[in-house]
Parts: C-alpha cells; structure tokens; sequence
C-alpha cells in the first residue's frame, strides 16, 4: 500500500489497482462499525483523571489545568516532544552555516503595499498578543505552544518578502533552537538537588520556573516552526549540493 | 526504599543522549565532534552499566519505579525498570558505545561528505535518547512520544545518504511509522477512556475481557506491527535498511525494530495479557513463520549484501515471532514467564549483536570494495580476511550453529515447541535455518573462493581503477568493533548461563 | 446521547476517512493529507471523551491533544521534505536527460 | 437547545465531507484549502466541546502551519515551476519570488 508513492503533480486521486480498494473499504468500514459500537456500549470511566487534577491543582503553581498538566504533572512529555521537534528541524535545516548574520534588514525598493502594511501593524500586533497568550496561559486558555505557533505565523508574514531574513544556520540561532531542550534539562535537574526528584518544581518558585520554561519554550518553538517553513521556501541550494556528495552504496 | 529508585541513575540515562544531542548541535563542525562523541558514549555506557550491576546486585523480585515530579503514577509520570527492559537498556549501552565507536571514522570525512556528520550526530543521540526512554517508559502516552522520537529520528537518518533510493526508502519508513503510532495512539485514546488513567500498571490491575480492552489490543497490535514490520507489513524494512548508512543500518536492525517488539511483548503479556486468546496467537506464529520462510527465500535472491543482510533482518523477526504461540500454550495463560520467553529474550539479544556486526562488516566490505553487488565479492577474503571472519561468525549465529549466540537461542525455541507439542513450528524453524544457510554460504563461498584467476584480475583492477566504483582502505577501528561484537556474539555462546540468569530475573520480576 | 458523544463518532469517522485515504490514495501528499485527516479524528475522539461527563471537563486528553498537534506537524514536516527532495532530484535528472 | 444540536450536526457533517474531500479533491491546491478548512471547523467544535487550549492552537498550528507548510511544498512541486528555474538556476531565489505571486 506504500509501494507507490508519486509524486508527479497531475494524476488520478486513487490508485487503481481495486484490489487494495476493495479491501481497504472493507477494513477501514469493518474498524469504524467495531469502534462505533465500542463508543455506544461501553460506559467507560467516567470522569478520567479530571477530580485528581483539580485536587492538585493549587500544588501545581498555576490555575490553568491544561498549563498544569503539560508543564508540570506530565512535563516529561512536553520535555521529549520538544524533542521531537528538535529532531524535525535538525533533519530539514542545511547544514552549511552562509556565514550571514542572524538577523538582517534588506531596503528593497519595489515594495508590496499590501504585504508590507501587514508587516508593519498586523505583526506587533500578533507579538504582543502572543506574549499575552504565553502570559495568560497560567490561568486561562494560551500557553508556550500557541504562543509559538502564532509567532511563527507572524515570522511567516514578516519574511514573506525579502526585506527581513533570518539566518537559520547562524550559531546564535542554533543556541536559541535548543534553548528550551537545554533550559528544560538543566532546570529539571537542577531540581534533582534542590527537591530530590527529577523536575520536581518546588512549590513558592514553581510558577515562576513554569513561565521561565515555557519563554524558552516559546522562543525555539517559534524559531523551529519558521525555520520549517523557510525550508521549504529557500532550500533549494541546499538539495542541490546533498545531491553532488559521493554516496557510498 | 533503595538505591536505583531514587538515584539519578535512571533519568540520566535519558538526560544523557539529550544534552550530547545538543552538544553536538552546538559544536558543529569540528576536530573534536569524534572524540566528544566518544566520550558521551562511554559515559552512558558506563551509566547503563551500573545501573544493570545496581539492578543484579539487589537483586529484587520486583520492577523498579522512578517517579518524576513527585506527583506519582496516574497524575505524573513515572519510569520503571524490570529485568527485560534492564536487559534491553544494557544493550542499548554496549551498541551505543560499539557504533559510536564505529561512526566515528566513518563520519569522519573519509567515506562520507563531512557535513553528513554534522546531522548525523545529533540526530543520532536523539534516537538513542528515545530508545532509552523508551525502554524504561511506564506511561502509555509517553511511549508515544518515545516512539515519535525514535520514529523520526530513524526516518531522518536514513534519508542522511541523500540518493533518491535512500530518501524513497525514508518516506515509506516515516509514513508507516506516523501510521503505526497513529494506530497506538487511538488504542491509547480507547484504554483511557475505559480505565481512566495513563499508567500501564494501573491498566494492567483493571484489565478484564471487556470489549473496548480487545479492540485496543488489536490496534496496538497492527499498528506496532506495522512497526516491528512483520512479514505482510514487510516491505518498508528492506530498503530502509538496506539503503542508510552503514551505522545507522545496523542500529536499526539491532534495536529499533526491537523496541517496537518490546512495546508490543510488553501490552500482550503485562498489560492487556487477559484480553489475548490463543487463536491469535497462533495467528501471530503463523505470521512469523511466513515471515522466516519469505524473508529467507528473499535474502537468498537478493543480488545487494545489505539488501540480503536486511532481508535476514525480517526472517529473524519471524523467530521472535513464534514466542507468542510458544509462551502461550506452555502456562495457559498468556505469561512471559517459562522457556519460550528466556528463549525469545536470548534471541533478542543474539540477534542484536550478530545483525550489527554483520551490517558493520557488510559496510566494510562494501567499502572495501567500492560496491554493493554480491557478485562483486569474489574473493574478498583474501584482501579483508577479518572483516569476513566477522560476516562468517554473524552468519553462524543467524543460522544458529554452534557455538554462538544464535545456536543458544534457536536451541531453546526448539526444546521448547518440542515440550509444548506443537512439533509443526519445529519444521519452520529448521527450514529456516536451512534457508539461512543457503544464502549465508552463497556469500561466503563467494567470498572465500581462490580462484586465482580472479584474484588477479581483482588485483590488476585495483590498481588501475577505471569504473566509478571507488574503493577505500577500512580503518583498523571499524574493522575492530566488527570484530568485537562478533566475538560478543560467541562469547554470548560459550557463556550462555550469565544471560540466562539476568532471563531468569526477567520471569521472575514479571511472575509478579 | 450527549453531542460529546456525536463527536466521538465524527472522530472515528474521520479516522476511518483518513485511514481509507492512506490506503488508497496514490499521491505523497494526498497520503500526507489522509495521515493528518487521521490525527484530527483521534484528537477529536480524546476531547470529546475529555467531556463524556456533561458537568465535568477533564484536561488531561486536551494536553495530550495538545503534545499530539505538534508531533503531527513535526512528521508532516519531515515528510514533505522528503517528498520535496525526491522531486527535487527526479527534476534535475529529468532535465539532465533532455 | 435545539439550535445547539443543529449547529453540532452541521458542524460534524461539514467536517467529514470536508474530511473526505481534503484526500480525494481532483486538484492538490484544493486538498489543501479544504485541510485548512477542516482544521478551522475543527477547533471550533473543539471550542464547542469546552477545549478553548486546543482550540487555538489548532487553529494556530494545525491549520495555519501546516496549511503553510503544506501549501509551501505544494509550491515546490507543481509543474510549471520548472520552466521558471530553467533560465537562471543560479538564480534561484528571485525566481522563487516571481512564482510565489501567482499563488
């Protein structure tokens, strides 16, 4: 079923072979009608962990439960999925450093009107409001990962055009991507020491560290999911070069 | 309370790989990227170590926890250790350290493009982070995040050779890899829902027969098989592994698939045992003696070596296979206690070392010789004689002859089918070995015909090289690890009690 | 029948839609879509049963969906990368022939 | 609260067919609106569902990213973008700029 693989941009939706047709609807209807009647038999537990949660929830340091579980009750979790993104960015970025500084403002003369309006209001808008969204996270809906994301989406604005690039290769870039990894790990455990057990927040300073991890967290976010898009954007250098190197078969 | 559950042993293991992963990012490209590598890798070798001597010395009838955060097991999460995933964990260790050795000089900018170093390393400790998290995972939705992790990271590594094979190969792996974890996550979704909590062994206290619990077996099921890649589900492992570089080949034979199976062993005995039936696991037999069978004939019209030695991979994963029918007609209950999982474990182990010594010697003779074909091999021992010793003494271990690992490991399987009395899996595993023979001596013979002729004309091709085809003298180091783990692999059969007590502590921990 | 209940089923319809679409669709991207198409399912199954309670929300599925939306966008990442790198050099080998 | 339950079957029947249709549209570009689109209905029903977190990032992530990134790709591999790096491969970037207008 994964034999074919096209890439060729014009070409039918399905596959034609109708032998993995047939039997696919057959599968795919089969595990629909079985988990169906799962849902509707089954009472299940009821309420999950939902009462364990607000039990704990003022020893957590913070009031919003989705922040308290993602960043304390299960910061491992987000500690190893923060990972996983780090293995995505480091998969896609070249390798070569251009040796172009981190941050750089090009004058371009041409300029689009409707793009660069959008530079210059929607997207302070958007970094302020995701600093409130990073803020707010501790007791209302936002948090590291929305934050990111949002500011990934403004970065994605900002450098549409040509005027601003970020050198996604530079060192201080490759500090600010693993920022949250490192700062995660020294932090948890560091707290080895002070609490005696892994990322274990110590209750007065718990909120604090919460939002120390979850700034670092939205910075490499933000940095690793517009570098993503840039990828795609401006690698074409980049295959070019892999394809010349001698591959050993 | 005691040492290892409160040490920082265990979350250093995983804290380890993770820091080197960003150390390496960090430094880039550099004369000292090997040399810290290789200091990383024996620091977690030596990590692992002692806790596997902890672990033996207090020799405790019960599985470790280590809760992280302080909040304990359904609120936070917690790492467990027990006999089987300590014996996972030290292999981790010993690869880790051995390939990492290996990589070193073949990351070193003589046989690859040097800026492949600069993803590989990093991408590499990543994925030996995940697996040691993996192996040491008690959260059901952790084990999630710990398969991404290792999912990807492989993916990336394979596409690293960056030919269009290399990177097909890496989009199939990724797309039934996401598949398969999309799979498990489901079956997660489904467990919580009827249990109400994330940790295995609270799941495992109210599993019943209930339906939900069958249908996220199955799930898990197919979706880890797509994995482990059982025979039907195959046909991505081969040229996965066949077409990455050699390190990665080899860790991906040894111990990626393995995790996979150690999820899988882990649901179907520990954590959903009662909801298992017999027919299914006959089913998952029969599956794995077609795997053997198909997975044989492969390797043996295989014309690429690593395509043969990748082939092997999932005729070997046949035999694990056969555990399940095995393990669960002996107790009745479906345990992993008794000979068939001791036997399961050993081959687990033997065929870790014995696969990624014959990728590394694979690897060095394709070096060596500027070529993949088999057919280009003629005569090979007499320039690389250790390099073939090695791929000799692998093979013996795949085939199962004494004394090796692998004669050990097939050894009890068969006393076992024998006691249990399903007399019919004794055939498919004897065939299996013949078949193993038949295309293991296909390449040895090969390469250990003196034909003198062809020596010679090998010789006067070498010395005026006209095709592309481009040979490399092997470094004394990598020839060296080869050999290294091929002499564990014999060491593993001569000395066969030592893992079979650490097997025995495995039955005992999970009799509990 | 609560419509968290609707929702759970919207939820494996989706993720049978996506997984028929992995099956059968022939294209890389198509096959990508149908992945995701998946996990929306699922992510919409675990928040609905976060609610099967009508009086009680329980926000340990939704951090899960939450870890879940951005390991999904890191696979769908990697992928087309991938996929963008195999048409890359089927290009170059195309106009290399011409 | 009979509006309530409309809105709810609405919602789920326009997330299926938009489901359904992000997989086997004719056209590529269209799988990709309509995943946009079936990303936006589903962090309002999430929102529904009393999920206001994942709600936004939903939106944020799984729709506006991956929308982007798909859409990105989706770039590099229509077909007419091979006429436009023909004339000047070295060139790549300002010609990246003329057929990121036509989007």
């Amino acid at each position: 079923m994964f034999n074919k693989l096209d890439i060729e941009y014009d070409g039918p939706p399905v596959d034609k072979s109708a032998l993995s047709l047939i039997a696919s609807v057959l599968v795919a209807g089969l595990l629909l009608a079985v988990t169906i009647t799962i849902v509707l038999s089954d009472k299940g537990h009821n309420t999950g962990l939902a009462t364990v949660i607000t039990q704990n929830i003022e020893l957590s340091g913070v009031t919003n439960p989705v922040t308290a579980v993602l960043l304390n009750f299960r910061a491992y979790d987000t500690l190893l999925e923060i990972a996983v993104l780090l293995v995505v960015v480091l998969a896609i970025l070249p390798t070569r450093d251009h040796h172009t500084p981190f941050f750089k403002r090009i004058e371009v003369n041409k300029q689009n009107l409707v793009l660069s309006a959008l530079q210059c209001w929607i997207a302070p808008a958007v970094v302020i409001f995701a600093g409130y969204l990073l803020w707010a996270g501790a007791h209302q809906p936002g948090g590291a990962f929305q934050a990111g994301a949002l500011l990934a989406g403004a970065s994605v604005l900002l450098f549409q055009s040509d005027t601003y690039q970020i050198n996604y290769t530079s060192p201080i870039a490759r500090v600010l991507l693993v920022l949250s990894l490192g700062v995660f790990i020294t932090i948890g455990t560091a707290l080895i020491w002070f609490e005696g057990s892994l990322l274990t927040y110590p209750l007065a300073f718990s909120g604090l560290l919460i939002l120390l991890i979850e700034t670092c967290a939205t910075v490499s976010i933000t940095l690793a999911l517009a570098s993503l898009y840039s990828s795609f954007i401006a690698n074409e250098n980049l295959s070019i070069t892999d394809n010349k190197h001698r591959t050993i078969e | 309370m005691n040492d290892l559950s409160s040490s920082l042993l265990l979350p250093a293991i995983v804290f380890l790989p993770l820091l080197a992963a960003i150390i390496a990012y960090l430094i880039g490209q550099n004369r000292l990227q090997g040399p810290i590598n290789i200091c990383f890798s024996l620091a977690q070798f030596l990590l692992i170590g002692l806790t596997t001597l902890l672990f033996l010395h207090e020799k405790t009838d019960q599985s470790e926890r280590y809760i992280i955060g302080g909040w304990g097991a359904p609120l936070g999460i917690d790492l467990i250790v027990d006999g089987f995933s300590i014996l996972m964990l030290a292999l981790t260790g010993l690869l880790t350290l051995l390939i990492t050795l290996y990589s070193a000089s073949y990351f070193s900018g003589k046989y690859s493009a040097s800026d492949k170093s600069l993803r590989f390393w990093p991408l590499w400790w990543l994925l030996i982070s995940g697996l040691s998290a993996l192996f040491m995972s008690a959260d059901a939705f952790n084990i999630y995040v710990c398969l991404e992790i290792i999912g990807l990271s492989a993916a990336a590594l394979v596409a690293l050779q960056g030919n269009r094979a290399a990177l097909q190969a890496a989009l199939r792996y990724l797309l039934v890899g996401l598949l398969g974890s999309l799979f498990y996550l489901f079956a997660i979704a489904i467990l919580y829902r009827s249990h109400g909590t994330l940790d295995l062994m609270q799941i495992a206290e109210t599993t019943n027969h209930s339906f939900p619990d069958k249908v996220a077996m199955i799930l898990i099921t197919i979706g880890l098989l797509l994995k482990i890649a059982l025979f039907p589900l195959h046909f991505w492992l081969p040229p996965a592994h066949a077409n990455a570089p050699t390190p990665v080949s080899a860790i991906l034979s040894a111990l990626v698939v393995k995790a996979s199976l150690y999820i899988l062993i882990k649901f179907w005995f520990d954590v959903l045992g009662e909801t298992t039936t017999l027919g299914a696991s006959q089913v998952l037999g029969a599956l794995g003696g077609a795997g053997i069978i198909y997975g044989s004939w492969c390797a043996f019209r295989a014309t690429q070596l690593k395509l043969l030695i990748a082939y092997s991979t999932v005729a070997q994963l046949g035999y694990i296979f056969l555990l399940f029918p095995l393990s669960e007609y002996s107790m009745g209950v479906s345990s992993f206690t008794g000979s068939a999982s001791q036997a399961a474990v050993y081959f687990i182990v033997a065929h870790a070392c014995a696969k990624a010594a014959m990728f590394l010697a694979a690897g060095n003779l394709i070096l060596a010789q500027g070529d993949g074909e088999i057919a280009q091999l003629k005569g090979i021992a007499v320039r690389e004689p250790l390099n073939v010793l090695v791929f000799a003494i692998a093979g013996i271990s795949l085939i199962g002859l004494p004394p090796s690992a692998g004669f050990i490991a097939k050894w009890l399987l068969l006393t076992t089918a024998i006691e249990s009395g399903q007399w019919w899996w004794v055939i498919v595993v004897i065939t299996g070995g013949l078949l193993g023979a038949m295309y293991l001596f296909k390449v040895l013979s090969l390469a250990f015909s003196t034909d003198p002729a062809v020596i010679e004309s090998r010789a006067v091709k070498s010395t005026a090289p006209v095709s592309s085809v481009s040979s490399v003298p092997v470094s004394n180091v990598m020839t060296t690890v080869a050999l290294i783990l091929a002499l564990i692999t014999l060491a593993l059969g001569f000395n066969a009690e030592f893992i079979l007590n650490i097997s025995n502590t495995v039955s005992e921990v999970n009799d509990i | 029948m609560t419509s968290a209940l609707f929702y759970s089923m919207a939820g494996l319809a989706l993720f049978a839609i996506g997984f028929f679409g992995v099956v059968v669709a022939s294209h890389v991207m198509r096959k990508i879509l149908a992945l995701n198409v998946m996990g929306v399912g699922i992510f919409m199954f675990l928040i609905a049963l976060a609610k099967r309670n009508p009086l009680v929300v329980d926000p340990l599925p939704h951090a899960l969906v939450l870890t879940g939306i951005v390991i999904a966008v890191a696979g769908t990442a990697l992928a087309l990368n991938l996929m963008v790198r195999i048409h890359h050099i089927d290009q170059s080998s195309q106009e290399q022939s011409k | 609260m009979n509006l309530v339950v409309i809105f709810d079957a609405l919602l789920i029947f326009s997330m299926l067919t938009l489901g359904w249709m992000s997989i086997f549209s004719l056209s590529l570009f269209r799988c990709i609106v309509f995943f946009v689109c079936l990303g936006l209905l589903a962090a309002i029903a999430w929102g529904q569902l009393g999920a206001f977190d994942v709600a936004i990032a939903e939106a944020a992530i799984g729709a506006g990213i991956t929308g982007a990134l798909l859409l990105a790709a989706w770039n590099r591999i229509r077909p007419h973008r091979t006429k436009a790096i023909e004339p000047n491969l070295t060139n790549a970037k300002t010609s990246q700029k003329d057929t990121k207008e036509h989007v």
